[in-house]
C-alpha cells in the first residue's frame, strides 16, 4: 500500500463532489439554454448573483423569511428570464454564435451594474436555516450547507432528467433542440420552448444563486461562479444533463484534488486552470464533450 | 464648317498609321473580370495583322466575305479589320439574331469565315451550316466549351493567329502589300440593313463611304483624341460601324468594351464616356429606371427630386421657346445641378460626356427634354444605313427635339414633293449587295439617295424629320397622322414599353401597347394587385385602367383628331424573335400590322374583345401559336384639352 | 453628392486592389492625416492626448482581434492573455537587456504569435463556442504562468517596471511625446491590415469565417491559416501589450484580464465585425465611453443627484452603458459603427437615389 | 488653446483640488465602496467648517475599476485641472503612476498597499504610502503570532494563506525571511482570484498541514470564506491573524457573521470602531444637515482608512498652507507638508504617525483588534515588529529599483 | 383553398426575394411549383407556413389567405393549428428522437391526445417499414424510410393541406415512385390538398393537377398540368427534352441558355 495521505485524500475528494455537484447545477442553467436554443448564456454567473442579490435582497430589504425569499428569488428570476428571452434573445435569433455570447455578456455588466445599484455594493448573506458546525462524517468533516446544496442539486438535476426523457414538453423541447425549424413546421411553438427553457434556467439560477449565496455571500463576485462552470459543462457536452452531473463531479473533484496536492509544489493557483487543461485535453480527443451529442456539419 | 476634304485611305492604313504614329497609346480597353484591360494601337495592328495572315492561310482573298457575331469585344473588331486588310468584307451580324435570319444574312452575303464570340454562335452557325454553301471556316473568342468541338470547321482565335504567324514567316508583309493594293473606293463592309419593312438587304459600303460620314462627322462635332468611347451597340448597327471603326480609327481616341451585356450600366458608369450615342429605346429604358429609382428613394431626397426636376422641364421648356430665364429660376437650376443633376449624371455615368446623341429612330421629346434638363447635351442625330450612318446632327446650341439639325458639310438635302428627304453625299452608299433594283429604287439618276422618311427644313435649314413616309397616314376624315410621334408620346409613360399605334384609313386612332413588365409589376404589386405572369398581368383591367389614364394624360396635349380612343393591352412583348420588331428594336409596323391584323380589325370593330391568336417563334426554330382574348379599352375624351401642335 | 465617381475605373488587378480607389477618399485620408499630425497634437490637452493615446493603443489591439474574429470567425476571448504574454516578454528584455523599442515590440509581438499558435492549435478539432472557452483557458494558463514564474514576472510581485522608450536618444514620457509614438504603431496596425485583407491570406480567412467547409473544398488548408490568423492576431495583441507597458511604465498582468478581453470584443462588434474601420471606430468609442458617461454625470448629474450617489452612479451605470450598448448594436445594428457609417456615406453616394 | 472638459467645471476660486481614485466595481469594490465615502466625509467636515486656512478641498473621484489605464488616464485629467496630489487606489496603479509621480513633481498616497520600499523617502520622493506596508504588516503578524504562541515560535508551523497575485505575494520573502530568524516552519497557501473558492486550501490547512498560527493576507471575498472555512473545519479562529486587509467588518459579515468570527484577530492601520472623536464629529454634521450618516459608516475599518486618508490629506495641506503663508500650495509644497506631519494621531484613531522625508510609511505601525461579541476589540497597542529588518529590505530594495532604471 | 395574392418576401429587411408571386391551390388538388434552384419555390412555402419568420423573412407586401383567413401575419404553429403543414426538403427529421418521437412530436398541435396514438399506428400500417424501426433514432433511417417519417410526421397534426417540398430529392428512382404512389393516395383517399415542389417537373406534372413556374422570385408562366407538359419552355428547361424529344446528355452541356418566352 502506498503511502498517501489517504484520510485527506478522501476529505477531498468529498468536498470535490460536493462543490462539484453544485457546479453542476449551475452548469445545467448552461446546458438547458444551449439545448434548447442553441444559445450560450454567458451571464449564467451574473444571473446565479443576480439572484442571490434577489433573495438577499428579500431577507434583508423586506425581512421576509429565507423560504419566502428563496421562492421570490424563483420567480423574479423566471420573470426576468422570460423577459430577457423576449428583449434580447429572440432578436438574436438565427445569428452567429458570437452575437449570442457578447449579447449575454454584455447583459453579464448590465447585471452587475444594476444589482450594485439596486442592493449595495458590500456582501450580504443568505441565512439559510442550515448550521454552521461540520457534519462528521467518519473521518470526513463536511460543511453542512455544500451537503444541502448538493441534495438540492442533484436532487433537480434528476428531476430535470425525467423530465426531458419522459414528459411531452420534454419530447417537444428535445425536437426543438433538435432542429428548431423543423419543430416549428410541425406546429411547435419554439418561441414558447425557448422562453421555457430561458425560464428554467432562471430557475436553475435562483437555485444556484441561494445556494452558493448562502456559501459564499452574495455580492458582486458571485457572478465569477460562472467562469467555474465552463469547464464542467464543456467537459460534459453542452447539450447534455447527464454531462453537466458528470462533468461538475469530475472538475470539483480535480480542482479539489489538484488545490491539495499541487498547490504546495508549484506555489498555488493550480485549481482555477487544471480543469481547464482538462477541459482542452478532452476537447481534441472529444470535441463533443464526454456526453455530447456530435454535430453533424451540412455543407 | 467647311466641308471636309475627301479622304483618300483606306482603314486598314489608317489603322498601320495609327500604330506607326502612337504605337503606344491605347485604342481600346476590354473589361474583363473588373479590370479594363488595355489594348495599344500597336497591338490592335498587331493582332489584326496576325489575324489576317491567318486569314490568308486559309485561304481568304480579296472580295471574301468574313461575318464577326456577337458581342463588342476587340477580337471581333481586329477580325474585320483584318479581313478589310485583305481586301475582304467585313459582315457584321446581329448576335440575338434567330437561326432562319443568320441562315438568311450568311447566305446572302456569301460569308466564307465567321467569328463568333463563344460556344452559343458558333452552335448557331454550325446548325446552319448545312444552308452556307460558302462557310468555310468558323473562328471563336472565348474557347468555353469549344476546346474539344468536333468540327473540322471551328478553330480558336489563336489558332488562326498562330498559323498565320507561320505564314508570315514565309510570307513576309503580305498584309501590308495587301493593304497597299485597297482603293478608297472598294467595298468594304456590309451593312444588312435592319429592315423595318422587309427582309434585311445588304448595303455595300466603301472605305470612302465611312471615311466621309466621320470626317465630316468630325467636322461638325467636338471629337478629341483623348475622348473614351463605349462600344456597346449591336456589332451589325451601322452606327456602331460607323463611331467603333471608322471614328475611332480616324481620330484615334480609345474604345472601350464592356463586360457583358448586363454590367453596361455599371460599366458605363465606371468608364464614364466622354461621349455617347444611343438608340431612342436606351433613353427611354434609361429614363424608365431613372424614374423608378426616385421613386423608390426616401422622402427627402424624392422630393428633392421630384422638385428639380419639374424645375429643369420648366427650365427646358422656357429655353425651347426662346424666352429667358428668370433670375431665380437660374438660380434654382444652378442649385439643382449640385443637388441634382449633376449626382445622377454621376450615377448614370454620363458626367464626363460632352456631347450624347439619340439616333436610329426619334425620340419623344419629353424624354429628349429631360435629359437635357439633366444637363446632359444630348443631340439628335439622323443618317441611314444607306449613308454610311450620319447625315445630320444637332449643333450644342441648337438641340431641339423636334428637328434633327442641319445636315452635315458635304451633304446636300431636298424634299420632294410627296414630302420624301433626299440626301446626297459621299457617303451615299454602294448599292445593296445581288440586288440592283432595289438599288436603282433607292438612289436616283442624280444620285440622290430616297431615305424612305417624311420631312422637310425649316427655316433654320434644319431637317425635321416626320416619321418614315410610307408611315406617315391619313385618318379618314383627311387628318394627317403620324404615328411615330403619337408612339413616342405613348413611351413617355414608364409603364409603356411599345406601342404601335393606328389610323391611315380610318375613324380614328387606336393603339396596341406593350407594358413595361417591370414598372407595371411594380405597380401593381404597390396596389396589391394579384397576378402571375406577364399575360396575366397585361390582362387585368386595373392595369388597363392604369395605361387608359396615361394615354389620356397622352391625349390631353394632343389635337382632338388624333387623340386615341381605344387600345388593347398586348399579351405578349414585341419580340425580336416574332419579327415584331428589328434587332435595334424599332417596330415593323407594317408586319405587326399584318400578324394583328385580327386585333385591328377588332379595335375598330366596337367589340368589347378580340381573339388572338400570336405566332411565336422561339429562338432555336421552333414555332408554337399563343392564343388568348384581349379586351379593348375605350379612351374617353377629355372634357377640356391643352393642346400642343403636333406635327402635320 | 459630393464627389464624382464616374470615369473612375481600374486598368490593372494592382489598382483594382488599391485601397483608396476614390478620389474623394483620398482627400478625405489626406484630411484625416493633417488632422492627426498637426491638429491633434497642437491643440488637444494632455489629458485629451492620454484618451487618444489609450486609444491608440487600443486600435492596435482591436484591430488584431478582429483578423481572428471578424474575418476569419474564430472568436477569442483570450486576448488579454497574449497581450500581457507581450507585455511580459518586451519588458523582461527592456530590463534585463536593454533592448531598444523597435525591437522590444516585435520581439513582444512574436512571442505572443508563437503562444497564440499554440492556443490555436485546438480550433483544428474544435469551433465556435468550444474555441472560445478553449481561448478563455488559455487566458487563465497564461496569467497563472506569469503569476507563478518569478522569472517570467520578474519576481514576486509580478510588475516589471520599464522605462519610456527613447528613439534618437530622445526619451519619450509626456502624453505629447508619447502620442506620435502610439500614432505610428497604430496607423502602421491600420495599412498592414488593409493590406492584409487584400493578400490571398485574408481572403483565405474571410472564405474560412463565411464557409469553412466550403474553403477546404476549394483547396485552402484551413487548419493552417487559422493558426495565421491566431499567430497575426496574437502578434497584433503582443504588440498593443508592449505598447500599454511602454505607456503605462509597467508590465502587469492584472491589467489584461478577461475584462479586457472582453472589452476588446465589445470594441470589434460595437464598431463591426470584419471590418478595420470598425474596429478604429470600436476602440475610439469604448475607450471613451466611461470617460464620456463619468464627465456627463459629474457635470449635468446634479441636478438629480447628490455628488455621493453620483460617485456610485457612475461607475455602476458606465457598466450598464457598456453592457447595454453591446446588447444595443447587436440587435439594432449588428454591423455596428461601421454600418452607421457606410449608411451616412451612401446616403450621399447614391443620392438622389436610393440604390 | 486647449480644448478640455475643465471649463465645464471652473473650479472655485479658493479650492484645492486633490485627484482621488477608487474602485467601486471592480474586484476590491467591497473595500473602495467604505473607504472612499470616508474620505470624501472627512473632507466634506472640513470644508464645512470652513476649510483648511479658508481653502476648500475637493477631492475630485474617478472609478478605475482596480484598472491600470483609467488610472494613467484619470491621474492626467487630475493633473491638468492642477491638482496638488493623488490619492491612488490599488498596487499596480501606485506602480503604474510611481514614475509619472516624480517625473511631474505630484505626491501621491498608497494607504496601506503599493510598492513596499517606498516607505523609503530619498528613492521614492512623491510617493507617500502613509501607513504600514506589506512588509511591516507581515513582519507584524509573525510578532503577533510569536507573542500569542508564548514567546517562542521554534519548531512551530505557520501557514500562510494569501490572495494569489502580486499584492498577495509581497510579505512573503519578509516572512520566509523570519521563519529562518524565528526558526518556524512556513507553509504557503495561494488562493487563485477572484478567490471565490477556498475550500480545499482550508481544507489543506486545517486537515492536513494543522498549522499553530494562520496569517491571512487575502481580499475580496477569500477572507470571509476563509474564516467560515476554517471554522466550518474545528480551526481556533484565535490562532489566525489577518492582514489589514481581511480584516474588515465585510468579511466578519460575509463569513457569517459576529458570531461565526469570534476570536478572529484583524490587523489595522486605522482604528477600529466608532468611538473616535473625529467620527463622532462626522456623525454630528450629518445630523445637522438632517441626513442619515452613510451606509458605509456601518464598516468603520474601511471607512476609518478612508477618514484617515482624508485626514492626512487636510494635514499635510496644511502644513503646505504655512510653508506658501496661505497661498495656494503646490504639489511639492503638499509634498514637503506630509514630511512634515509629525505625531498625527487623529485622537486615538491613528498610531502617532510621523512622516519624514526619509520614511514616508510613517513608522509601520499596527494594532492588532480581536472580534468580541459584537465588534473589534483591541487586543494590542500600536507596534511595529523587526524594524531595522523592514526598513533595511527598503532601503536595498529602492536601491536596486533605482539601478534597474 | 389556398391562394397567394401578390406576395413579397424580403429577407434581412434588405433582401428581396419574391416579388409579387400569386398562386392558388384548390382543394383536394395537387398544385405543383416548379422552378430552377433559387428561384424562390422554397421561400414560397415558407411565406405560406409562417417559418419565414424564423430565418428574418418576411412578407412585406401581399396575402396568404387559406379557407378565407389570413394565414400570412401567423406564427408556424398557427398556422399548422389551421391546418397547413410543410414538408422540408433533404428529409429533415429529428434525428436524436426514435421514430414514434418524431411522430408524437408531429401531432404536437393536436389537442386530443388521447387519440395521438391511434394515429401513429395508422401511420404504421402506411409505412410498415417505419413500424419495425419504432424505438430507433430517427438519424439512423435510410434515405427512404426517413422521407416516409416526414410525410407521416407531417400527417401527424391532422392537416387538410400539406406543402411538400422536393420529396424526390437525392432518392432512388424506384423510391420515387413509392413516394409519389403515397401522395396520389393521400390526394385520393383523404382528399388532402397538396402544394408540391418539385425540380423533377415530369413527375410533377404527371400527378398534378395544375402547375406554376417560377424564375428569380416572380411566377412566369401557369396552367393545367397537362398544358404545361405540352409547352415548348417546359420541355426545354424542365423536361430536359431537346426538339426531337430525346433527354439530353450531360455531354451536350452549354455555357449560355436559350432565351426564354414563357408564354403559354
Amino acid at each position: 500500500m502506498l503511502d498517501l495521505p489517504w484520510r485527506f485524500i478522501a476529505i477531498l475528494l468529498a468536498n470535490g463532489l460536493l462543490v462539484g455537484s453544485m457546479y453542476a447545477l449551475v452548469a445545467l442553467g448552461f446546458v438547458l439554454i444551449y439545448k434548447a436554443t442553441d444559445a450560450i448564456n454567458f451571464a449564467q454567473g451574473e444571473f446565479v448573483m443576480f439572484a442571490g442579490f434577489l433573495a438577499a435582497g428579500a431577507t434583508h430589504l423586506a425581512g421576509f423569511p429565507w423560504w419566502i425569499s428563496a421562492l421570490l428569488a424563483v420567480l423574479g428570476m423566471v420573470v426576468f428570464a422570460f423577459g430577457l428571452e423576449r428583449v434580447v434573445l429572440r432578436p438574436l435569433l438565427g445569428r452567429p454564435i458570437i452575437a449570442v455570447i457578447m449579447a449575454t455578456l454584455g447583459l453579464g455588466f448590465v447585471l452587475r451594474g444594476v444589482a450594485t445599484l439596486a442592493f449595495g455594493g458590500g456582501t450580504q448573506t443568505i441565512p439559510l436555516p442550515v448550521g454552521d458546525e461540520p457534519v462528521l462524517l467518519g473521518p470526513l468533516i463536511l460543511p453542512p450547507i455544500q451537503l444541502v446544496g448538493a441534495g438540492v442539486s442533484l436532487a433537480f438535476l434528476c428531476g430535470f432528467g425525467w423530465f426531458f426523457l419522459k414528459s411531452r414538453i420534454g419530447v417537444a423541447m428535445r425536437a426543438v433542440a433538435d432542429s428548431q425549424q423543423v419543430a416549428m413546421a410541425m406546429g411547435i411553438n419554439v418561441r414558447r420552448y425557448f422562453a421555457l427553457a430561458w425560464a428554467l434556467a432562471g430557475v436553475v439560477s435562483a437555485l444556484g444563486g441561494v445556494l452558493w449565496g448562502a456559501m459564499l455571500g452574495v455580492d458582486n463576485q458571485l457572478a465569477l461562479v460562472g467562469l467555474k462552470v465552463f469547464p464542467v459543462m464543456i467537459l460534459g457536452g453542452l447539450d447534455s444533463i447527464l454531462g453537466a452531473v458528470v462533468g461538475g463531479l469530475i472538475v470539483g473533484v480535480v480542482e479539489s484534488l489538484s488545490a491539495g496536492f499541487l498547490d504546495p509544489l508549484v506555489g498555488g493557483g493550480t485549481k482555477d486552470f487544471i480543469p481547464y487543461l482538462l477541459m482542452i485535453a478532452v476537447l481534441m480527443v472529444r470535441p463533443e464533450g464526454i456526453f455530447g451529442r456530435r454535430r453533424i456539419e451540412r455543407v | 464648317m467647311s466641308a471636309p476634304a475627301p479622304i483618300g485611305t483606306t482603314l486598314p492604313r489608317l489603322l498601320r498609321g495609327n500604330a506607326e504614329r502612337a504605337p503606344q497609346r491605347t485604342a481600346m480597353r476590354e473589361k474583363n473580370r473588373g479590370i479594363w484591360q488595355p489594348y495599344s494601337w500597336r497591338r490592335y495592328w498587331e493582332e489584326t495583322r496576325d489575324f489576317a495572315l491567318g486569314l490568308a492561310a486559309a485561304g481568304f482573298a480579296r472580295g471574301d466575305k468574313l461575318s464577326v457575331i456577337g458581342e463588342n469585344r476587340p477580337r471581333l473588331y481586329w477580325a474585320q479589320l483584318a479581313a478589310q486588310c485583305l481586301g475582304g468584307i467585313a459582315v457584321p451580324v446581329y448576335q440575338d439574331a434567330i437561326a432562319s435570319e443568320l441562315a438568311y444574312v450568311l447566305d446572302h452575303a456569301e460569308t466564307s469565315v465567321v467569328v463568333a464570340e463563344d460556344q452559343e454562335q458558333v452552335d448557331k452557325v454550325l446548325s446552319l451550316k448545312a444552308r452556307l454553301p460558302h462557310l468555310r471556316l468558323i473562328v471563336y473568342d472565348d474557347p468555353r466549351g469549344l476546346h474539344d468541338s468536333s468540327s473540322p470547321l471551328v478553330r480558336s482565335f489563336e489558332a488562326v493567329q498562330a498559323a498565320g504567324r507561320d505564314f508570315g514567316k514565309t510570307h513576309p508583309l503580305y498584309v501590308e502589300a495587301e493593304i497597299d493594293k485597297a482603293a478608297p473606293d472598294d467595298v468594304t463592309l456590309f451593312s444588312y440593313t435592319s429592315g423595318t419593312t422587309s427582309a434585311p438587304k445588304g448595303t455595300m459600303l466603301s472605305h470612302a463611304n465611312l471615311l466621309f460620314s466621320a470626317s465630316s462627322m468630325l467636322a461638325a462635332e467636338d471629337v478629341r483624341p483623348t475622348d473614351e468611347w463605349l462600344a456597346y451597340l449591336p456589332m451589325a448597327w451601322i452606327g456602331n460601324s460607323l463611331f467603333s471603326i471608322a471614328l475611332h480609327l480616324l481620330v484615334g481616341f480609345t474604345c472601350n468594351y464592356p463586360e457583358r451585356p448586363e454590367s453596361l450600366q455599371r460599366d458605363a458608369r465606371e468608364l464614364g464616356p466622354t461621349a455617347a450615342l444611343a438608340p431612342p429605346r436606351y433613353w427611354e429604358n434609361l429614363l424608365t429606371a431613372i424614374t423608378v429609382r426616385a421613386a423608390d428613394a426616401s422622402r427627402m431626397k424624392r422630393l428633392c427630386f421630384d422638385f428639380f426636376r419639374r424645375l429643369a422641364e420648366r427650365g427646358e421648356r422656357l429655353k425651347a421657346s426662346g424666352g429667358t430665364l428668370p433670375p431665380w429660376l437660374r438660380a434654382g437650376l444652378r442649385l439643382g445641378e449640385f443637388l441634382v443633376y449633376r449626382p445622377v449624371r454621376d450615377q448614370l455615368g454620363l458626367s464626363r460626356a460632352r456631347w450624347a446623341y439619340t439616333g436610329g429612330a426619334a425620340l419623344g421629346a419629353d424624354t429628349f427634354r429631360f435629359f437635357r434638363g439633366f444637363g446632359v447635351n444630348l443631340k439628335q442625330i439622323y443618317g441611314a444605313t444607306e449613308l454610311a450612318g450620319l447625315c445630320a446632327l444637332q449643333p450644342d446650341h441648337a438641340a431641339h427635339p423636334d428637328t434633327v439639325g442641319p445636315v452635315l458639310p458635304g451633304c446636300e438635302v431636298m424634299t420632294t414633293p410627296e414630302g420624301e428627304v433626299l440626301i446626297r453625299c459621299a457617303g451615299v452608299f454602294k448599292g445593296y449587295y445581288k440586288q440592283p433594283e432595289a438599288t436603282r429604287d433607292a438612289i436616283t439618276a442624280e444620285g440622290w439617295l430616297k431615305t424612305g422618311d417624311a420631312g422637310f427644313v425649316d427655316q433654320h435649314g434644319h431637317l425635321v424629320i416626320i416619321d418614315r413616309a410610307k408611315d406617315v397616314g391619313k385618318l379618314a376624315d383627311g387628318t394627317v397622322l403620324a404615328p411615330q410621334f403619337l408612339e413616342n408620346k405613348l413611351k413617355f409613360s414608364p409603364y409603356i414599353g411599345e406601342a404601335v399605334v393606328f389610323g391611315d384609313r380610318r375613324p380614328f386612332v387606336a393603339a396596341m401597347i406593350a407594358i413595361d413588365p417591370a414598372t407595371v409589376g411594380n405597380w401593381a404589386e404597390r396596389r396589391q394587385i394579384p397576378y402571375t405572369s406577364f399575360q396575366d398581368l397585361s390582362a387585368r383591367p386595373e392595369v388597363h385602367d392604369l395605361i387608359r389614364g396615361e394615354i389620356e394624360r397622352c391625349n390631353a396635349v394632343l389635337p382632338p383628331a388624333t387623340r386615341i380612343r381605344r387600345f388593347v393591352v398586348l399579351n405578349k412583348e414585341f419580340d425580336a424573335d416574332d419579327d415584331e420588331i428589328t434587332r435595334t428594336r424599332k417596330i415593323r409596323r407594317r408586319f405587326v400590322g399584318e400578324k394583328y391584323a385580327a386585333v385591328i380589325e377588332g379595335l375598330y370593330g366596337g367589340r368589347g374583345e378580340v381573339a388572338l391568336s400570336a405566332a411565336i417563334t422561339y429562338e432555336d426554330g421552333r414555332k408554337a401559336t399563343l392564343q388568348s382574348t384581349l379586351a379593348i379599352v375605350a379612351v374617353e375624351p377629355p372634357a377640356e384639352a391643352q393642346t400642343e401642335p403636333a406635327y402635320a | 453628392m459630393f464627389h464624382s465617381e464616374t470615369g473612375v475605373f481600374k486598368t490593372s488587378y494592382a489598382a483594382d486592389m488599391a485601397l483608396l480607389p476614390l478620389p474623394v477618399a483620398r482627400w478625405a485620408v489626406l484630411g484625416i492625416a493633417l488632422f492627426f499630425l498637426f491638429v491633434v497634437p497642437l491643440v488637444f490637452s494632455a489629458y485629451l492626448l492620454t484618451l487618444v493615446n489609450l486609444v491608440l493603443i487600443a486600435v492596435v489591439g482591436a484591430i488584431g482581434l478582429d483578423i481572428l474574429t471578424g474575418y476569419t470567425g474564430q472568436i477569442s476571448i483570450g486576448h488579454g492573455g497574449f497581450m500581457s504574454v507581450g507585455a511580459y516578454t518586451a519588458a523582461n528584455l527592456i530590463v534585463r537587456l536593454g533592448v531598444p523599442f523597435w525591437l522590444a515590440i516585435p520581439a513582444g509581438g512574436l512571442m505572443a504569435a508563437l503562444i497564440g499558435i499554440i492556443v490555436g492549435i485546438p480550433s483544428l478539432r474544435i469551433k465556435g463556442i468550444y474555441l472560445a472557452i478553449a481561448t478563455l483557458a488559455s487566458q487563465f494558463i497564461i496569467a497563472w504562468t506569469i503569476n507563478h514564474v518569478t522569472w517570467i514576472s520578474g519576481g514576486i510581485e509580478a510588475s516589471i517596471q520599464v522605462p519610456p522608450p527613447s528613439v534618437f536618444g530622445w526619451k519619450l514620457q509626456t502624453p505629447e511625446q508619447l502620442y506620435f509614438f502610439l500614432l505610428f504603431f497604430a496607423v502602421l496596425a491600420i495599412v498592414a491590415t488593409l493590406n492584409l485583407m487584400r493578400s490571398r491570406i485574408g481572403r483565405a480567412f474571410i472564405a474560412i469565417r463565411d464557409q469553412d467547409i466550403a474553403a477546404e473544398i476549394i483547396g485552402i488548408n484551413i487548419f493552417r491559416y487559422k493558426l495565421y490568423a491566431f499567430a497575426i492576431s496574437s502578434f497584433y495583441a503582443g504588440v498593443t501589450g508592449v505598447l500599454y507597458t511602454y505607456y503605462l511604465g509597467i508590465a502587469n498582468y492584472e491589467q489584461f484580464g478577461i475584462d479586457v478581453s472582453i472589452n476588446y470584443l465589445a470594441m470589434i462588434i460595437i464598431g463591426g465585425l470584419g471590418s478595420v474601420l470598425g474596429a478604429v471606430f470600436g476602440a475610439a468609442f469604448i475607450t471613451i465611453l466611461p470617460e464620456a458617461t463619468r464627465l456627463f454625470l459629474t457635470h449635468f448629474g446634479g441636478v438629480l443627484f447628490s455628488q455621493d450617489t453620483i460617485r456610485t452612479l457612475v461607475p455602476n451605470l458606465t457598466l450598464i452603458l457598456f453592457g447595454g450598448l453591446i446588447i444595443f448594436f447587436l440587435i439594432v445594428e449588428p454591423e455596428g459603427l461601421n454600418r452607421l457609417w457606410r449608411n451616412i456615406r451612401n446616403y450621399f453616394r447614391l443620392w438622389p437615389f436610393s440604390y | 488653446m486647449a480644448i478640455a472638459f475643465a471649463g465645464l467645471a471652473q473650479a472655485e476660486d479658493k479650492t484645492i483640488l486633490i485627484g482621488m481614485q477608487c474602485d467601486r466595481t471592480g474586484p476590491t469594490q467591497v473595500v473602495g465602496t467604505m473607504l472612499c465615502p470616508g474620505t470624501h466625509d472627512y473632507i466634506d467636515l472640513i470644508n464645512s467648517q470652513g476649510g483648511v486656512d479658508g481653502w476648500k478641498i475637493d477631492a475630485s473621484e474617478v472609478d478605475t475599476a482596480y484598472q491600470v489605464p483609467p488610472a494613467v488616464e484619470e491621474y492626467e485629467h487630475a493633473k491638468q485641472q492642477g491638482a496638488v496630489g493623488i490619492m491612488i487606489y490599488g498596487t499596480p496603479q501606485t506602480e503604474a503612476l510611481n514614475q509619472r509621480l516624480e517625473q511631474d513633481k505630484m505626491p501621491g498616497t498608497s494607504p496601506g498597499f503599493g510598492i513596499a520600499a517606498s516607505g523609503d523617502g530619498q528613492y521614492y520622493p512623491y510617493l507617500f504610502p502613509i501607513a504600514a506596508n506589506y512588509w511591516s504588516q507581515g513582519a507584524a503578524a509573525v510578532k503577533f503570532a510569536k507573542d500569542q504562541l508564548g514567546g517562542s515560535l521554534k519548531g512551530k508551523k505557520i501557514a500562510y494563506i494569501f490572495y494569489d497575485n502580486p499584492a498577495g505575494h509581497e510579505p512573503m520573502p519578509v516572512i520566509e525571511e523570519l521563519s529562518k530568524v524565528e526558526g518556524f516552519q512556513l507553509q504557503t497557501f495561494a488562493v487563485p482570484p477572484p478567490g471565490v473558492d477556498v475550500s480545499s486550501q482550508v481544507l489543506a490547512i486545517a486537515q492536513e498541514y494543522r498549522p499553530d498560527f494562520v496569517i491571512d493576507h487575502t481580499f475580496g471575498k477569500s477572507p470571509a470564506l476563509i474564516i467560515k472555512g476554517l471554522k466550518q473545519n474545528g480551526y481556533p479562529l484565535t490562532h489566525v491573524v489577518a492582514l489589514v486587509w481581511a480584516s474588515g467588518e465585510a468579511d466578519i459579515m460575509g463569513a457569517g457573521g459576529w458570531s461565526v468570527a469570534q476570536g478572529y484577530n484583524t490587523m489595522q492601520f486605522a482604528g477600529a470602531g466608532e468611538d473616535y472623536p473625529v467620527i463622532k464629529e462626522i456623525q454630528a454634521m450629518y445630523k445637522k444637515e438632517g441626513k442619515e450618516p452613510p451606509a458605509a459608516m456601518k464598516s468603520t475599518v474601511y471607512y476609518n482608512r478612508g477618514v484617515q486618508q482624508g485626514a492626512l490629506w487636510v494635514a499635510a495641506i496644511k502644513n503646505a498652507l504655512t510653508l506658501t503663508h496661505g497661498q495656494k500650495p503646490t504639489p511639492t509644497d503638499v509634498k514637503k507638508g506630509f514630511e512634515m506631519i509629525h505625531d498625527f494621531t487623529l485622537g486615538g484613531l491613528n498610531a502617532p504617525l510621523t512622516i519624514t522625508a526619509d520614511d514616508h510609511e510613517g513608522g509601520g505601525w499596527v494594532k492588532i483588534f480581536r472580534v468580541k461579541d459584537e465588534g473589534f476589540v483591541p487586543e494590542t497597542q500600536w507596534f511595529r515588529a523587526y524594524r531595522d529588518l523592514i526598513v533595511d529590505r527598503e532601503h536595498k530594495t529602492a536601491q536596486q529599483m533605482a539601478k534597474a532604471n | 383553398m389556398l391562394a397567394l395574392n401578390n406576395i413579397e418576401v424580403v429577407y434581412d429587411n434588405a433582401i428581396l426575394v419574391l416579388r409579387g408571386v400569386s398562386l392558388a391551390a384548390k382543394a383536394g388538388q395537387i398544385t405543383a411549383l416548379l422552378g430552377a434552384n433559387g428561384a424562390g419555390k422554397t421561400t414560397t412555402l415558407k411565406a405560406i407556413s409562417g417559418l419565414l419568420h424564423s430565418e428574418r423573412g418576411e412578407v412585406t407586401k401581399g396575402s396568404v389567405e387559406f379557407a378565407g383567413e389570413r394565414l400570412d401575419r401567423l406564427p408556424p404553429h398557427q398556422v399548422v393549428e389551421r391546418g397547413i403543414v410543410q414538408v422540408f426538403e433533404g428529409r429533415r427529421v429529428f434525428a436524436n428522437l426514435t421514430v414514434a418521437e418524431n411522430l408524437t412530436a408531429g401531432a404536437h398541435t393536436r389537442r386530443d391526445r388521447g387519440t395521438v396514438k391511434d394515429s401513429i399506428d395508422r401511420i404504421f400500417e402506411m409505412f410498415p417499414a417505419l413500424a419495425e424501426r419504432h424505438n430507433q433514432a430517427a438519424g439512423y433511417l435510410s434515405g427512404g424510410e426517413q422521407q416516409m417519417l416526414v410525410i407521416g410526421r407531417a400527417l401527424m397534426s391532422n392537416p387538410k393541406m400539406v406543402l411538400l417540398d422536393e420529396p424526390s430529392l437525392g432518392l432512388a428512382p424506384q423510391l420515387i415512385e413509392e413516394i409519389f404512389a403515397v401522395i396520389r393516395r393521400l390526394k385520393e383517399e383523404r382528399h388532402l390538398t397538396v402544394l408540391l415542389v418539385e425540380q423533377n417537373a415530369t413527375l410533377a406534372l404527371t400527378i398534378a393537377d395544375h402547375g406554376y413556374v417560377m424564375e428569380n422570385g416572380r411566377i412566369v408562366l401557369e396552367g393545367p398540368a397537362a398544358a404545361l407538359q405540352q409547352n415548348s419552355d417546359i420541355k426545354e428547361f424542365y423536361l430536359g427534352l431537346n426538339e426531337a424529344g430525346a433527354r439530353k446528355s450531360y455531354r451536350e452541356v452549354k455555357h449560355y441558355r436559350r432565351r426564354k418566352r414563357w408564354l403559354g
